[in-house]
């Protein structure tokens, strides 16, 4: 992992308050883990059907009834919960999930979220997708800031189909950490050797900056 | 990471109930009615509430505390049967009662506790319990919208629980907890056995501790908890 | 209980074929298992959360936890199983519950059931009648052949509020055993010592014989 | 009294699902995927098969065997993720998909369990999943009617059952599984373990028998139950 995107994920993890109930998407997002304390007070959820996510393990460990969302093997702790789908999803549209932190391909200043297809290429399907971001108290994407060919993810208005309608709260990417506010975009704080100049022309929209120097991660 | 602690005592817990609380209670007859949690309430006296309930309890039990002094605005149950209490309070205007049928009552708690909007059933159609209610028609067939329903609070009845809310019914005390235990913005569990966490094997979780907010230790089983029929 | 009501109990419970599952309403239905052999395959359900019912227990042999809908103290049997009560209704309105035997105050001739409310009188609440009258595969009623004050049950319309429109199948009364057919109320089988002249008038509705000798129980 | 046996042998159970079925299938990732039954649907090569589950399984594996051997017409699924082949089958219009979101579908399933019409949802309502689906006010809020979902035939994987078909899962494996166990005419479990009645305690019934209408004991957990990611 490069060092921006070590920064961007310690970052994130401070996303996490004492007591909450989270759901961390498949990649960056369930490396926050790694930057908590050992007894940090936090309920993991996986939506196949567990809360109290422990470790995870490698194959030779494993207890083949026993993944989480992504396909992991991984354990329980003290006080883990198996449940059934329907119980799952129940936890996570009832607002008992506090925080939900989400991959992208784009995020609109209004905060329209789209991750789950892009049309002729990957329509795979939306999983649980869907559901984490409509329904979660708080929505945060984790992301590069810029895809593959260096467009920005941030953007006007979404192109691809949505995901879920303005219920992205903010963003953290390799560059920045970006709030999406009543007026749009409005940086928080910039990574460590990034321009003002940069992060404009990386950003696909207006973003508001803070007043008075920027706070760096 | 650790799951978090949330054994709480009874009397700061309830007195975090506000007057014209929702209130979701358990039970069906005596199993799984948080008798010392309804007695807290009563003894500290909100007033203006909402009850969701199977039963009326008996007369001088559970709820008909509640009822008996005043505190229950109305009731959403689906019998009486067993407490003239609670139909005399109805039949003279004390207390407003809806009634519903016992498993729409449960799947309206269940709908609110998975976040849903309401569910369409044809129960009841043909009865005077549709009265009133909205109709979709689903392939030709007319259906009910029976709306979800959420409580304030929840109170439930556990065998067993972990500090952080892993709750364990016993044999038929299960019946409606698990539902309401999912179904309020603060789901408060009292307990006969509070354990430390791994106390409730992960598969035996039957509400996880994710849905609740409170765990009360009971510090005795009081004689109500073990009268069927006086 | 009078010989009467003795034969009907014995007679009802052939309505019981190996391996149903049934719900038996309070009072008189429940009588029907003291008519079935030992190892009889059947699979009893309580409304509160229970399949596979065992024997009542006096209260000092009783679990205070366990309990059927009729606030029995019941027990269980190896195989029986607990469940929350949507589960419970689940298994009622999904087609699991081949029969259900209720009581009744008043069935007509189109298999119309009122047996929950005297306007007035006597509003409870329905409980789960409404759903086992409803959705039961087969709904057998059990009553007396008329009310208190010598008053016909079988009616040709129902009076009172309804449980469920045209669900009842046959009933089981302590004169005779009537089904209700789509030409209305058919005798099935007279009560010993039940003249048809006895049975006509303490019938409120149309009567239909079977051919030839009329069957005795 | 006495529960009525249910177990029976897995050739003569899997004959009984007709061409045309509907036909739920438990299971998340390799977890609780009844993965002997499939390959018996395989080997008897029943056509026009309408499958619901949550994902399309790995290539090789599972539902793989039956999209490959053309006997799939139509899935319903939350995602196809991990398996190209179902992906190209969709593509290619060899098996027709309808997309539904994950827990979504678990309501649909447990609705049609349950006995329920339908649900209202607002998930999915800014999304073009809501695209063609019937549209309900409720307190002036647009609501997705999500229809009930029942399968003629439903084959769930249990880690232990008594032969009565009182089911346990274990850990992950649960899922979808006791929810398609009760949506369908007939449900079929396989069983690692297969105990006599009592072998199962009450409250531990995941899935309660009355549910379910046939139990195969499981000869061997092949290599498939194993694998994880390959």
């Amino acid at each position: 992992m490069s060092d921006a995107r070590s920064r961007m994920v310690a970052r994130a993890a401070r996303e996490i308050a004492p007591g909450m109930v989270v759901n961390l998407g498949i990649g960056l997002p369930t490396k926050v883990v790694n930057h908590l304390p050992a007894d940090f007070p936090v309920c993991l959820h996986s939506e196949n059907g567990l809360t109290g996510i422990g470790p995870t393990l490698p194959p030779e460990r494993a207890d083949r009834n026993l993944i989480d969302a992504g396909g992991a093997y991984v354990s329980t702790i003290p006080g883990s919960a198996f449940f059934d789908s329907a119980v799952s999803f129940a936890l996570v549209r009832s607002g008992r999930l506090d925080l939900t932190l989400l991959g992208a391909f784009e995020v609109a200043q209004n905060g329209d979220l789209a991750n789950w297809k892009i049309p002729g290429k990957f329509s795979p399907g939306a999983g649980g997708a869907i559901e984490l971001a409509q329904k979660a108290r708080r929505v945060v994407v984790m992301t590069t800031h810029c895809d593959r060919k260096g467009n920005p993810k941030l953007l006007e208005t979404c192109s691809l189909p949505l995901t879920a309608k303005a219920r992205v709260a903010r963003i953290y990417t390799d560059m920045a950490v970006v709030d999406v506010t009543a007026q749009g975009f409005a940086l928080v704080e910039l990574a460590e050797g990034i321009s003002e100049t940069e992060i404009r022309e990386a950003t696909g929209a207006p973003l508001a900056l803070p007043q008075g120097d920027i706070p760096r991660f | 990471m650790k799951l978090p602690d949330k054994s709480i005592a009874m009397e700061e817990v309830v007195a975090q109930i506000p007057d014209g609380a929702t209130v979701l209670v358990g039970g069906f007859g005596v199993p799984g009615t948080p008798f010392a949690l309804l007695r807290e309430l009563a003894r500290q006296g909100q007033r203006d509430l909402v009850l969701v309930k199977n039963d009326a309890n008996e007369a001088g039990m559970g709820i008909d505390h509640l009822i008996a002094g005043g505190q229950v605005r109305k009731l959403i149950v689906t019998h009486l049967g067993l407490n003239a209490n609670a139909i005399a309070a109805m039949n003279e205007g004390r207390m407003e009662v809806e009634f519903c049928a016992q498993g729409i009552l449960a799947e309206r708690i269940r709908a609110g506790g998975a976040g849903l909007g309401a569910i369409l059933t044809d129960i009841g159609i043909d009865t005077e319990l549709a009265q009133g209610k909205q109709v979709v028609e689903m392939n030709g067939r007319p259906m009910l919208v029976e709306p979800a329903l959420r409580g304030d609070v929840a109170l439930v009845h556990a065998a067993r629980a972990d500090c952080f809310g892993n709750l364990a019914y016993a044999a038929t005390a299960r019946n409606f907890n698990p539902l309401m235990a999912m179904a309020a913005t603060r789901v408060i569990a009292e307990t006969e056995e509070l354990l430390p966490l791994g106390g409730i094997d992960p598969d035996a979780a039957e509400s996880p501790g994710a849905f609740i907010d409170h765990v009360v230790k009971l510090d005795e089983i009081s004689e109500e908890y073990g009268i069927v029929r006086r």
